[in-house]
């Protein structure tokens, strides 16, 4: 149970933390009270002629903004009219989204000729041209501030019903949904109770959005006279009258154009923030693209170190969430290295931090909000980490490669199996194009796809998971590489799938050790992450298992699954259903892991260990049983001493 | 492909016989009528009935509306009361001023706003972002009749660069030049605000396909980062915006009623509102159609060139 | 023998894939092809297979999300359109289902209390206070404190708020539980506990379970029986623990040696490449090395010479008549 | 690669505008670019209404007469000379000899007959190519005769006073019969007369070119080409005058006129002529039934200050309901309501309708209608000044027209007006007669009935001496001024403004534009 903020609250606490949502609060909300406040202040009657003193300048006594062409005060005409528009406009925005968004509910729930026969009425409007249908309904029902209002909501009707009806699309076949319905929920019940709660925020942002564009639109249509009638002022209608004068008292149309201006700006400010806050793409804070690597603080330098001559070597590793100035690490002090030809198995559960850890080994880890805040990687002794971004490029993709979970997401999906690979070759390697087509072609059937010729020319999503998997592998031995980076390269997959991929991957492997022509001591060094110990076993000599962003036990995959030191391994491996197996998995783990970025100072595991002491509230350091294998637990730490 | 394109196409017509019922009933709603616009101020309540009846405006709506519309499918438009000409030969005068207006307000919005979206999300936070962003702000946020007058008030009567209004210079020698001239400042104040909203739309698409798994995937390739952008992140975005780009069109064209007024641009949009004061029925229900299937065009084209960028989507599925 | 609760006989379904010009269907996919089985009172049955061989369409058929093309569906002897027309909330009461993503089948505007109470209102006429003691007694049997009610589903772990799902499908006392792959977006540790939650809640209210995954050890935990499901029909059913002892059919024997057993080494000939692209015969024959001739006619599902009674594969040539 | 399109985009729009600075806006020599305030509806004299068209055909087209410059009288136009029988029935006018209409074909008695014919005669063959919307003006014509080539007759069956100034009237210029049979309705876009201009081209909403005529009878015109361009929007037009895109505009609006007559680069033409600008109000019901709040407006309602403030002096104001550019029918005894609040109320009290609620119909524009919203926003305070509450209704044109002229029974107490007629006769006889109720076909909107004012139009209209249809005419307006069932508010100064560069141009009081003998530096 993460949070305990009212939705409202949170609302509030999210629309503040963008600065010029609240800029556009504030002077929304200033416009909303003095226009509250009008008419008390002490202004002229706005509909007072005084045609002895018009067109007078602005900041001309007894006239701060000066006066129109029939005399009358432009200051109080300006904040009475504000008012009009702004009613006019909220209320037709309100009566778009309340018809649009029936429509469109009532259309994206029950499809069929429902949907079609709605969406056509709606698409006619839409084609329609906008300002024509006002225009036309204006002259229809005759001039006036309710039926421009009337125009102007029926002309917008579209993009809500539209919007709102893609929203209930969406959430029609989502699993709450069906529960209600398996309740017994009636269609009335389903809309009412179900689908409208949940796009509600989709309408509030649709106002928030587009009640600065009907503000717009009705000042267009006073401006061609078919808004407020005279005497009443509205913003359009003040400048449509004032633009005759814009040559020779250029205030009078001017003043009006700014405050509309203005009032738009404010709304579509706080439209913005209110579409940050509630849209569900934009969630977890504003959208913030990574950037090519991540960001890694401090510019340390293992000096004090020994360069290590194995391949890979992982120090003192610490991968932060940063965000609102505060840091959460992901990753703790992570300790690890890989030797030439050796498969690295990291196991742990969603959250203990490996995905980031194998992210963080070439600065890929998502930034912002990601950072690394402590650590080297060294390839061949030379740290990755802090090299400048075009070597670190040189790097990736050409030394150190990778392999994605979800096969569909991590290709790019309009973009040929062919064109991802060439691309691949042609980046690092300088062959001509003819010669990395046939390159690309070897691969292909190297990682066993048959007929290479036709999946060249076809689409990610033509291909079934398996083989896009193994497009992604292809992609990444494209350039020979020395460390193989595998995150969860298997989850997404049937576990036949899975079976052949993992079978791949670890011939694949084996022939790469005995390709090394150059003569230095090479091979594949490939870390493999995953979730799933029966995985760890069929494919890698040694397991690191992860908790709560922290190693907890490294060894000899043999070793660990035959006797488990760290009370979490134990209990994970208790908890792992074994096909076949006689003995019935009894309970698994009391609890749940600590979230992301909230780890505890001491173990880890401590909430959900049996044997927990007061000892598991200090940090608990990795200890070297023997020399290969490590665990971190304060009971080992007793035995050990 | 083929066989989609004609399944779009069919699906219009549902959409076009919509328009045609909604834009003859409203004219038949309109208070006043040709004959009235006809008579000017000299319309007795006699003479109005006697024209009308010789209009054929007296008999029942349905009838009007079948002998309207199967005129038009046989292409014939009927004739203008107030410009007392055939309708079609109208809309084909005035249909290239607004297709060239409309088309260079879209490249305008195009070229800005895909531009400026793309820089905006590249340099997200940083100075240019913030410009890029309140400019596209006051761009969506300002009334583009009010830009219009502003333009014409700085660049045609203070600096005098620009010609006010027209397509020619009257008595011109009509060269391309000229045009341009003529087509600058309506094309970029009708573009402007469009190209805001693209820009907007462009920057929200390319940060959202920023942080998609792909892009990590091109980085983790070595890519540099230009290609990242260009090739992987843009054209992913692309993909969702030209269905926008297909209703900023609609946009465009609606927009150019106000662009054409103040800039008297002699296109269609200008000539609508004209005759939906003169009562022209037969002229603003030829119009409309016209205008609409226009927009209906620009969005099957829309749809065609999402379904050409974008392999998911199957070519045969309604 | 008692009647079965839940009978699918020769059911079928098939989905539009393209619609021409008139709103004609040109291509049909089908997802379920020709079933029959059974589930007795008190019973789980586990439904395995790989994703899209029309295991959650089968579930979805079972609850009445989605009619089947032909055959028919008996809950309770009585067939499921007949319980949709006249007496669609005692069907309602009586089956349920639990979804596979706990965050989302809550829906995340509504609070606990509001979703638990909901499912009351709708399904029986408790009084206020009834629901409420109803609500106490549900959220004890899944393990959940009572200050559950007043938070959103957001606001729990997946484990937590499956329970919560389960709670809901419970309340209304159902006698036939479907859990569509009730456990396989958790954690390892956390499956644990969800697994013996349910077995624990079967001894205790005699539920009847349908239990759809595609995770062989996690049905074998479970279900006394299973159905194994390729491309649409079912190729091999019986008592579990003889079923994974003497696996019959070739697609089942893959798939058991496919799945990755701590300590043992997968032996794999990796040839064994999906495909598929099927038209008639068994839909496995592209996959399997024994496939001859007369794969190419649809092998129907017969009792396996030798086995204790109940055990039924659908192949020309099983592997035990092999052996 | 970014950058790069960046810098290229910049250097084009850098191109672009530094191309701009080249062309600098200039209107050709020997060509008068004309600003025209709307797109000419058609060229077809007979089924035009509109002043702004009105404007192009004075100068592709002749009429049998034409009023002598700089005053409302006619004088021999295509027509050397005519005479009138002694009852006023006969017209008979003698044509000028040698006369090409501009395709070509003969100008003659034929040509004239064709012309009448085709708005009068019901089964004429080219009856079809109207309507005609202004042909009463000449409905009074039973028969047209050739007498020979050259000479045309006239028969009516009762006298008609305003004939003459009526084929004065654009509706009575003469169009190429050949030119209608050959283009039938499309003759409005393919016109042919046998003005000093001949038309060249029409571009839809671009422009209307006119070319010198080399062979015109009364003299070359003084220019090469003649660009009429509707220009809507008057700010744009203003915009226009002052970038020099233009030589000539028309109907400059009120408050831009100190500035092109404050700048020698520019000149000021004004002209007062037959306009009445007016508020009908309605007699049949309501508080206005009453003389005395009749009355009451007249005196509550500031003119001067309208005319000198909102309109700029672009007009003067109106004493009665005949203006008096029609110098010879105009009563100059007849003195403007003045500005007097205080008497107003006293009427107002005295009838009884303190507090009353009068609904107003103020259209958006329209012909002669001279800033109609500000003017009814500033009646509208003027009246809330004596205690009454007027509620504006604004009408499109059109829509306003279609309210108005119907009657405002039961719609709304006053509406403005304006009248641009060329006759004293038209206005009074077609919006005042008790028998020019709307119900019967006329434009009395507001029913007001006076027999002694029926009598004297009757008799106006009837007679053949000028003075004794004057004296008529002023005894009219003294009875109407009194009777007040209109509001008098002003009479507009017609305004125009050319570069400097123009010559003798001058404004005429029929509002006609007439660019014969102007010429251009």
């Amino acid at each position: 149970m993460v949070e305990k903020n009212t939705p409202a609250l949170e609302f509030w606490q999210r629309l503040n933390r963008n600065r010029l949502s609240t800029v556009g609060l504030l002077m929304l909300g200033l416009i909303f009270v003095l226009c509250l406040i009008t008419p008390w202040l002490p202004l002229p009657d706005p509909d007072a002629t005084d045609l002895a003193n018009r067109l007078k300048t602005p900041l001309t006594s007894n006239h701060l903004l000066g006066t129109d062409e029939l005399g009358r005060d432009l200051l109080s005409r300006l904040l009475w009219g504000t008012r009009v528009s702004l009613v006019v406009g909220f209320v037709a925005t309100l009566a778009a989204a309340l018809v649009g968004s029936l429509i469109g509910l009532v259309s994206g729930y029950f499809q069929g000729w429902i949907d079609s026969g709605l969406m056509r009425g709606v698409d006619t409007l839409m084609a329609f041209p906008y300002m024509l249908l006002a225009l036309a309904i204006v002259a229809a029902f005759g001039p006036g501030l309710l039926n421009a209002l009337f125009a102007i909501a029926i002309v917008n009707v579209p993009f809500f019903a539209r919007t709102v009806r893609g929203a209930t699309i969406s959430l029609v076949q989502r699993e709450f949904v069906l529960a209600a319905r398996l309740g017994g929920a009636s269609h009335f019940g389903v809309l009412w109770r179900e689908l409208l709660p949940n796009i509600l925020p989709v309408i509030v942002v649709t106002i928030s959005t587009t009640a600065g564009w009907m503000i717009l639109e009705t000042a267009g249509l006073s401006f061609l006279g078919l808004g407020a009638q005279p005497p009443t002022a509205d913003l359009g209608s003040m400048l449509g009258e004032g633009r005759k004068l814009l040559f020779t008292a250029p205030h009078v149309s001017t003043l009006p154009g700014l405050v509309i201006l203005i009032l738009v700006i404010s709304l579509n400010l706080l439209g913005d923030g209110v579409r940050d806050v509630l849209d569900p793409r934009l969630r977890g804070g504003a959208l913030r693209s990574p950037q090519p690597r991540t960001e890694v603080l401090s510019a340390e330098l293992g000096s004090a170190q020994v360069r290590s001559t194995e391949k890979l070597v992982i120090r003192n590793l610490t991968t932060e969430l940063f965000q609102q100035g505060q840091a959460k690490p992901l990753v703790r002090n992570v300790d690890f290295e890989l030797r030439p030809g050796e498969c690295l198995g990291l196991v742990g559960e969603s959250g203990c931090g490996k995905s980031v850890t194998a992210l963080s080994l070439a600065a890929l880890a998502a930034s912002p909000p990601l950072r690394i805040a402590s650590g080297t990687v060294e390839l061949d002794g030379e740290d990755i980490l802090r090299l400048p971004l075009r070597l670190l490029q040189d790097i990736r993709g050409k030394r150190v490669s990778y392999i994605f979970q979800d096969p569909l997401t991590t290709l790019n999906p309009v973009l040929t199996i062919g064109e991802q690979l060439i691309q691949v070759i042609r980046r690092h390697q300088s062959l001509s194009s003819r010669a990395s087509y046939t390159e690309a072609l070897h691969l292909l059937s190297r990682v066993r796809i048959p007929s290479p010729e036709t999946r060249m020319k076809a689409y990610p999503h033509q291909l079934s998971g398996g083989m896009r998997q193994r497009v992604c592998i292809a992609i990444a031995l494209a350039n020979r590489p020395e460390v193989l980076i595998a995150d969860e390269p298997t989850t997404a997959l049937d576990v036949t799938i899975q079976a052949e991929i993992l079978s791949l991957l670890n011939d694949l492997r084996k022939t790469t050790l005995k390709d090394s022509q150059t003569g230095k001591k090479t091979g594949l060094s490939v870390l493999f992450i995953t979730h799933d110990l029966g995985v760890v076993s069929t494919i890698c000599e040694k397991v690191a298992v992860m908790y709560a962003g922290q190693i907890v036990e490294f060894g000899e995959t043999k070793s660990i699954l035959e006797s488990p030191q760290h009370p979490y391994t134990q209990a994970l491996l208790a908890c792992t259903p074994r096909l076949g197996a006689k003995h019935k998995v009894l309970g698994g783990i009391p609890g749940t892991p600590p979230p992301p970025g909230s780890y505890p100072s001491g173990c880890g595991f401590l909430d959900r260990c049996k044997v927990a002491s007061v000892k598991c509230q200090d940090p608990v350091h990795l200890m070297q049983l023997s020399s290969n294998r490590q665990v971190r637990c304060v009971l080992k730490q007793g035995a050990n001493a | 492909m083929l066989r989609y394109t004609i399944h779009r196409l069919l699906l219009t017509i549902p959409v076009l016989v919509g328009i045609s019922v909604v834009v003859f009933l409203i004219m038949a709603l309109i208070p006043g009528d040709p004959a009235t616009a006809i008579l000017g101020a000299f319309a007795t309540p006699e003479n109005a009935t006697k024209l009308r009846a010789e209009l054929g405006l007296d008999r029942p709506l349905i009838e009007q509306y079948f002998t309207w519309a199967g005129n038009l499918l046989s292409g014939d438009f009927g004739r203008s009361y107030a410009l007392n000409r055939p309708v079609l030969d109208e809309l084909l005068e005035r249909l290239g001023p607004t297709l060239l207006l409309a088309g260079s307000a879209m490249c305008v919005c195009v070229l800005l706003g895909l531009i400026a979206g793309l820089l905006a999300a590249v340099k997200q936070y940083t100075w240019v972002d913030q410009g890029l962003t309140l400019f596209t702000l006051i761009g969506i946020s300002a009334p583009s009749f009010w830009l219009g007058l502003m333009a014409v008030s700085l660049f045609t009567v203070q600096l005098g660069w620009l010609p006010a209004s027209g397509m020619y210079t009257p008595y011109g020698d009509e060269s391309l030049g000229d045009l341009l001239v003529h087509l600058l400042m309506p094309a970029v104040t009708l573009g402007l605000v469009a190209s805001s909203v693209i820009a907007r739309l462009t920057r929200t698409s390319m940060l959202e396909q920023l942080r998609q798994d792909y892009v990590r995937t091109a980085r983790a390739k070595g890519e540099r980062e230009t290609a990242v952008v260009i090739r992987h992140a843009f054209r992913n975005a692309l993909v969702g915006l030209i269905p926008v780009l297909g209703l900023q069109a609609g946009f465009v064209l609606g927009g150019a009623v106000y662009i054409e007024t103040v800039f008297q641009w002699p296109g269609i949009g200008r000539m609508l509102v004209n005759a939906i004061s003169t009562r022209d029925i037969l002229l603003v229900q030829g119009g409309v159609m016209m205008v609409a299937t226009i927009y209906v065009f620009f969005n099957l084209l829309a749809d065609l060139i999402q379904h050409a960028l974008d392999p998911r989507i199957q070519h045969s599925h309604g | 023998m008692p009647e079965p609760l839940l009978q699918f006989d020769r059911v079928t379904k098939e989905f539009d894939l393209y619609k021409n010009w008139f709103g004609k269907t040109s291509k049909r996919f089908r997802a379920v092809n020709e079933v029959t089985w059974q589930v007795e009172p008190g019973a789980a049955l586990g439904i395995v297979g790989e994703s899209g061989c029309g295991k959650s369409t089968m579930a979805r058929m079972a609850v009445g999300l989605e009619l089947p093309t032909s055959g028919e569906i008996r809950f309770a002897g009585k067939t499921l359109d007949k319980w949709l027309k006249e007496e669609a909330l005692l069907l309602r009461q009586s089956v349920q289902m639990v979804f596979q993503d706990p965050s989302a089948s809550l829906n995340p505007r509504q609070r606990i209390r509001e979703i638990l109470e909901l499912q009351l209102q709708r399904l029986t006429d408790f009084r206020a206070e009834q629901r409420m003691q109803r609500m106490k007694e549900v959220l004890e049997q899944v393990q959940l404190p009572l200050v559950a009610l007043d938070r959103y589903p957001h606001e729990f772990s997946g484990g937590q708020a499956q329970r919560i799902s389960i709670a809901r499908a419970l309340i209304s006392k159902p006698r036939l539980l479907l859990l569509d792959e009730p456990v396989s977006a958790l954690d390892v540790s956390v499956q644990a506990q969800i697994l013996l939650l349910l077995e624990e809640m079967r001894k205790e209210l005699g539920v009847t379970y349908v239990f759809i995954s595609h995770d062989l050890a996690v049905v074998e935990q479970l279900c006394p029986s299973v159905l194994v499901m390729y491309a649409g029909s079912i190729v091999e059913s019986g008592p579990t623990n003889q079923l994974f002892q003497q696996r019959n059919h070739p697609y089942t024997d893959l798939l058991i040696r496919s799945v990755p057993v701590p300590g043992k080494s997968l032996e794999l000939k990796s040839e064994e490449m999906a495909n598929l692209e099927n038209s008639q015969g068994c839909a496995f024959r592209n996959r399997c090395s024994k496939a001859n001739q007369q794969c190419s006619q649809a092998p129907i599902l017969k009792e396996v010479s030798g086995s204790m009674g109940g055990h039924e594969c659908a192949c020309h040539y099983p592997l035990s008549e092999a052996a | 690669m970014l950058k790069k399109q960046i810098r290229v985009m910049l250097l084009l729009s850098f191109l672009l505008l530094s191309f701009g600075l080249t062309i600098q806006a200039a209107t050709p020599k020997d060509v008068l670019v004309v600003a025209q305030i709307a797109e000419p509806k058609s060229m077809d004299p007979a089924t035009v209404t509109a002043v702004n068209d009105f404007r192009i055909l004075m100068n592709v087209y002749d009429g049998l007469v034409r009023y002598r410059s700089g005053t409302l009288e006619v004088e021999p136009g295509l027509a050397e000379s005519w005479t009138i029988s002694d009852d006023g029935k006969v017209y008979t006018f003698s044509l000028r000899q040698g006369i090409k209409f501009h395709d070509g074909s003969p100008f003659n008695a034929e040509a004239v007959k064709f012309n009448f014919d085709r708005m009068l005669v019901k089964d004429h063959p080219y009856a079809e190519t109207g309507p005609f919307p202004l042909s009463f003006f000449f409905s009074a014509i039973k028969e047209t005769t050739v007498v020979d080539e050259y000479t045309v007759r006239f028969r009516m069956d009762d006298p008609y006073a305003p004939l003459l100034s009526n084929l004065a009237y654009p509706t009575g210029l003469i169009i190429s019969p050949e030119a209608v049979k050959k283009h039938g309705k499309d003759v409005g876009r393919n016109p042919a007369g046998t003005g000093p201009y001949q038309f060249r081209e029409w571009k839809s909403n671009q422009h209307v070119i006119l070319d010198r005529n080399g062979s015109y009878w009364d003299g070359q015109a003084g220019l090469k080409s003649v660009v009429f361009r509707p220009i809507t929007d008057a700010n744009t037009r203003v915009a226009e005058m002052l970038s020099g895109g233009i030589d000539m505009m028309v109907e400059v609006p009120p408050d831009n006129v100190a500035t092109f007559s404050s700048n020698t680069s520019y000149a000021l033409h004004e002209q007062a002529g037959p306009h009445l600008w007016f508020l009908i109000l309605n007699l049949k019901e309501g508080p206005l039934q009453d003389k005395r709040v009749r009355q009451a407006l007249n005196y509550a309602i500031n003119k001067q200050a309208l005319v000198e403030n909102v309109l700029q002096n672009t007009a003067t104001v109106a004493s009665g309901p005949t203006p008096a550019a029609f110098s010879w029918a105009y009563n100059d005894a007849l003195q403007p309501y003045p500005y007097d609040p205080a008497k107003a109320r006293e009427l107002v009290k005295a009838a009884g309708a303190e507090g009353a609620t009068l609904t107003f119909y103020v259209t958006e524009g329209g012909s002669g209608m001279l800033d109609p919203v500000p003017m009814g926003t500033a009646i509208q305070a003027d009246l809330k000044a004596i205690g009454l509450n007027v509620k504006i209704e604004t009408y499109e044109w059109n829509t306003f027209l279609g309210k108005v002229n119907p009657g405002l029974e039961g719609k709304a107490d006053m509406a403005e007006m304006a009248w641009m007629t060329n006759d004293p006769d038209t206005l009074p006889f077609l919006a005042l007669r008790t028998s020019a109720w709307p119900d019967q076909g006329g434009f009395n909107s507001g029913y007001y009935s006076n027999p002694q004012v029926d009598e004297l139009l009757e008799q106006a209209r009837v007679s053949t001496s000028q003075t004794v249809r004057a004296a008529l005419y002023k005894e009219m307006q003294r009875i109407v001024h009194d009777d007040a069932p209109w509001v008098f508010v002003a009479n507009w100064k017609q305004n125009a403004v050319t570069g400097s560069n123009v010559q003798n141009f001058r404004l005429e009081p029929s509002f006609l534009l007439l660019l014969h003998k102007v010429s251009k530096n």
